[in-house]
């Protein structure tokens, strides 16, 4: 399946857009989204860290990615 | 009562303030973020706020919801700037009320730490000679 | 700087944030007492304050003083209100601005606390059925 | 020598005025003034409790009074 992955702060700069398409196989993992960003971007590596959102919720390591849920790439956040 | 707002317009801190006030409230506590002049003793010239907004107001009502549940408070409002923004003005506004002020003060606190943790917005400083994103390299 | 004010006319929230306002400053922590319309269960009418007024301003620089040498804090304004009340009124404000929130939050709340134990100010809570000085007897 | 002494909230209420004259024999402190106006106006004991202040500072048990020092009965506090 293709989903969509927003960036905000530096990871937009990392993407260089606000977003990118990525192809996955059935029953990708965060753990296994992150790798797959990491290959593409090695600068998310440098990242002091960062969460993924599934549909506007911190997920976990194990959470199953599904078609249509909104994915984004939170850096550290520094709001306040 | 829990109001929550992300907005590009200057906040206004008599109307935050009102917002929580209620004849049952013995104390307001009210922290007004500012933007500084000097981090790390560098020169900024202006800041940058971007949010991922339907998420960042979803954690800024889950923080205050999680207040209200933590200490006996009445009314709270957490409010939020995103966009650009000068030396001194303010990119956070928090007014906590309580009928006992220890409340209001440790929930004020509470809020803005963990808002700070937690809230989907980025903030990028701009200098004289760059800019960085606040937070992102250890 | 320490502002301090003794005064029988409404305390005005954002002059009392401007005072302390600074771009060397990332935060203000600024406490709002109110008077509660119920004490005890009991319905407020409304409350009178009195002050030894020399002394209570005397009391309250000398507590921000206090505030000024254990926290990293950049301004303080205590502002205080006697005479007649009426419920949600304010009878006191204090806002503290520094580089980082601890230290504001930090010395809000031992001003407030502070100011409670020693400043020569007197409150008489009057109900439809009498009236009684706050805290006099046991 | 004949001292005023001022009263604020409760003290006022005992007093029946904002202030009372007392003659105070000389090296009197602040100890024996309470004994004084207690013995004057007993309602005083009634109070959680009272401190004296002279020229507008509080003042222990042992400080001597002067003539021309203001003093003032200091009922419990209730500002804020």
């Amino acid at each position: 399946m293709e989903i969509t992955v927003l960036a905000f702060g530096i990871a937009k700069d990392i993407f260089g857009r606000e977003s990118v398409q990525i192809s996955l196989g059935k029953n990708t993992d965060i753990a296994s989204l992150k790798e797959i960003l990491e290959e593409q971007y090695p600068k998310l590596k440098e990242l002091a860290s960062y969460m993924i959102a599934v549909n506007d919720e911190y997920a976990h390591a194990d959470i199953v990615i599904n078609t249509g849920d909104e994915i984004a790439i939170i850096p550290p956040v520094s709001g306040g | 009562m829990i109001d929550i707002l992300l907005s590009t317009e200057p906040l206004d801190v008599s109307h935050c303030i009102n917002l929580v006030q209620s004849p049952e409230c013995g104390g307001i506590d009210v922290f007004i973020g500012t933007v500084r002049s000097q981090t790390k003793g560098k020169q900024v010239v202006r800041l940058e706020f971007e949010a991922y907004e339907r998420m960042a107001i979803k954690e800024m009502r889950k923080i205050a919801e999680q207040a209200m549940d933590k200490w006996p408070v009445h009314k709270i409002a957490v409010h939020h700037r995103t966009g650009v923004l000068q030396i001194g003005e303010v990119p956070v506004m928090i007014a906590v009320s309580a009928a006992h002020r220890d409340a209001a003060f440790d929930a004020c606190r509470y809020i803005i730490d963990t808002l700070k943790q937690t809230v989907p917005i980025w903030k990028k400083e701009v200098f004289e000679d760059g800019e960085v994103w606040v937070a992102a390299h250890p």
